[in-house]
């Protein structure tokens, strides 16, 4: 009854090993900016995993529109596989953005619309996560999370705009933005050679972590069906009275 | 409205939740002036197929009508004011008084609320229409179930475990609320694990398991 | 800043990262292994 | 259309009439936001003119952490023997939400002027606070409609309670920010005007988003 999963394939961690040993390289050999000196270096991992943390829940996004509009189930999964991966990117994008902040400006933490936004967008989708933990039936937790990631599409832009508004009244823009960097030739391919890597990863993660929705819905049907009275596709079999 | 001759018509349908099916290959017809009894074990489905009929679970394939609205279309909606349920467990707000809960559900189908104190003093809860729901028995809140069946009536009775909780004056109610139903042109459906109970009132019996009709 | 403790807090950057994704995937692998034996254990 | 609107007035009372005999609000989360708004001047000293600055702010604060209490109650609507009735009984989902965030509106409204008058007393605050009836009408209907869609969408769980308020909080930053700056600006003496739009526009964003899943959140399985 239960089909045997098939396995993620290896191709993107081959790939994620030769990107990221380019980006690294990369980033330790291009030249320091002007202004920032060696902190720039950071950049080159800070504005990936932010970017990738923002397409993960864009991906989950699209994938609970699938999920309502064609109610299977592997959309589902890749839902929550992006949502899962967004929520570490986005812890990491925060967590560097702490480490640049620090020697940068002397505080772990300033109230930068765009940092403010990462913050919440995370508690957004770590809300998002324990609401798939709230239930094992699967249909119902696929239409739930769907809702709630529909939801966050049109709420969380009402977000940005209220956070970016409430800034720009409160906070001149006159610390040195990340963006502010003046970019030469060479750290913008840097960047972008690791955002590939970046990507490249978020592409085998996602692999790997679907699979393991896979498994884990495989898991609860099969220990659902084991107990219950009606077992899903096996052949029936005269019940015994009060069997369930 | 009018009644079809037809009133359930189950065609090779199976419901699922999740990747668990409950009811597969159900072929089910019920015409006026039927009373059929449905018999299975716990959880052979009974229930679910129940609450297929009454509308509030989707079919996960096949085709079927419910006093003529086909399922999984909107015009279900059209025909649940004439079907009558009374699950196994009653469906009531426990912060509202009895008569409240017959007021709440008059009010909600756009019916007059008025005949409510009459509905209960005919299920001999008159003295007590004024307790809240949470303050009475089990055995009363059927009651009052049925008081709202008897003020509705329905052209469909789907009754769950019917005779559960109830003493043998209600029983008997229950038993002539279903002749009624039936000797005016319409049908009941009775599932339960208790088959002489249902055997009375019943003009045909199916039985139940595995989520298969046999 | 000094330029050599500038480079402290990069390297700071770069292993937070790596220990992030690291733990994460790894956990994906338990996760995936512990799914399969139960799976295995069910059949 | 008389319908729909009939029926929402129905599950609003009801739902009142509920409150009103559980008590659940006027007894326990009221008493509970007004205590908050004393807690605050215990931890943080109690400099009049400090308080007289951040007061509003810990009013809204405690109206957004706490005012999300009213839509995490509990209630018999939710549980399955009571939810097929309200459909046999033709009740549109969409017109029970709404039904249960107008009483959600209504619990929240009292909480607000209780939490607010205190707020008022204790940390010394002009009549600005009070003047702002756009505000806490508009932050009591934008709380209401998302804290009772966020009710719904963790309603067949386990642990549903404890989840709302994560849920709530992040989405209702702009209903906070909005509330504070347009009081802020009323105090300035500039237009609040935008910042009360921007509720409206987020409130209604919010009436759209719950009605429209309504439908998919009541089918069972």
């Amino acid at each position: 009854m239960t089909t045997r999963t098939s396995r993620s394939p290896r191709w993107p961690w081959v790939l994620l090993a030769i990107s990221a040993a380019v980006a690294v390289t990369a980033a330790m050999v291009v030249g320091p900016d002007a202004v920032q000196g060696q902190l720039s270096r950071i950049l080159y991992v800070h504005v990936p995993s932010a970017w990738l943390a923002f397409t993960a829940f864009g991906v989950t996004m699209l994938m609970s529109a699938m999920y309502l509009w064609k109610r299977d189930l592997a959309w589902d999964r890749r839902a929550h596989a992006s949502a899962e991966i967004g929520v570490v990117f986005t812890g990491l994008a925060i967590g560097l953005g702490m480490i640049w902040a620090k020697p940068t400006w002397g505080v772990w933490w300033t109230w930068d619309a765009r940092l403010t936004l990462t913050a919440i967008m995370f508690f957004v989708y770590l809300g998002y996560l324990a609401l798939r933990r709230t239930t094992d039936d699967l249909e119902a937790r696929a239409k739930r999370a769907a809702i709630l990631g529909v939801l966050a599409v049109v709420q969380v832009p009402l977000v940005h705009f209220s956070v970016v508004w409430w800034r720009t009244l409160h906070q001149p823009p006159t610390l040195i933005k990340p963006e502010g960097i003046d970019m030469d030739a060479s750290m913008f391919v840097t960047l972008m050679v690791s955002l590939a890597a970046f990507t490249t990863a978020y592409v085998a993660m996602m692999y790997k972590r679907v699979e393991l929705a896979r498994l884990e819905d495989e898991l609860l049907v099969a220990e659902r069906s084991t107990d219950g009275p009606v077992a899903g596709a096996a052949v029936s079999t005269p019940s015994i009275d009060g069997g369930a | 409205m009018t009644v079809p001759d037809t009133l359930v018509e189950l065609s090779d349908v199976a419901v699922s939740a999740g990747s668990t099916t409950i009811l597969r290959d159900v072929d089910f017809t019920v015409s006026s002036g039927e009373a059929v009894g449905v018999f299975g074990a716990n959880g052979a489905g009974k229930t679910t197929l129940l609450r297929l009929i009454a509308t509030l679970v989707r079919p996960s394939s096949g085709s079927g009508s419910i006093l003529g609205a086909a399922l999984n279309t909107s015009d279900v909606i059209d025909v649940r004011p004439a079907i009558g349920y009374v699950g196994h467990l009653p469906g009531l707000l426990p912060e509202l008084t009895l008569i409240e809960n017959l007021q709440l559900h008059a009010k909600l189908q756009r019916r007059d609320p008025e005949h409510a104190r009459s509905a209960l003093a005919s299920v001999g809860l008159g003295g007590a229409a004024d307790r809240l729901a949470e303050r009475c028995s089990h055995g009363m809140q059927r009651r009052t179930e049925f008081a709202k069946v008897l003020m509705a009536g329905p052209k469909l009775l789907l009754l769950d475990e019917p005779h559960s909780a109830l003493d043998q004056d209600a029983v008997d109610l229950v038993d002539a609320l279903v002749e009624r139903t039936v000797g005016a042109g319409g049908a009941a459906v009775l599932v339960s694990h208790d088959r002489p109970s249902v055997n009375a009132v019943a003009t045909r019996t199916v039985e139940i398991a595995d989520g298969q009709l046999r | 800043m000094p330029s050599a403790e500038q480079w402290n807090w990069v390297f700071l950057a770069y292993a937070f990262t790596y220990v992030v994704l690291v733990v994460f995937v790894a956990s994906i692998a338990v996760r995936i292994n512990a799914a399969r034996q139960r799976l295995g254990a069910d059949e | 259309m008389t319908g729909f609107w009939a029926q929402v007035a129905v599950i609003a009372r009801t739902e009142l009439v509920r409150e009103r005999r559980a008590g659940q609000v006027l007894w326990i989360t009221i008493p509970f936001g007004a205590i908050a708004i004393l807690l605050v001047p215990i931890a943080i000293g109690t400099d009049a003119p400090m308080l007289r600055r951040i007061g509003p702010g810990l009013f809204w604060m405690v109206v957004m952490l706490f005012g999300v209490l009213v839509a995490v109650r509990r209630s018999s609507l939710d549980t399955l023997p009571v939810r097929d009735q309200l459909a046999l009984a033709g009740v549109d989902p969409a017109a029970a939400y709404v039904g249960r965030a107008a009483a959600a509106f209504v619990l929240l409204l009292a909480f607000e002027v209780v939490v607010g008058l205190a707020a008022v007393l204790v940390y010394d605050l002009g009549s600005g606070l009070l003047i702002a009836p756009a505000t806490l009408l508009l932050a009591a209907a934008g709380l209401a409609l998302l804290g009772t869609l966020a009710a719904s969408i963790v309603s067949a769980g386990r642990d549903g309670s404890a989840l709302v308020p994560l849920l709530v909080a992040p989405l209702s930053v702009p209903l906070l920010i909005g509330a504070t700056q347009a009081h802020e600006a009323f105090e300035l003496g500039r237009s609040s005007l935008g910042w009360v739009l921007m509720m409206v526009v987020t409130t209604v964003v919010l009436a759209i988003a719950g009605v429209l899943s309504a439908g998919p959140l009541q089918e069972t399985g």
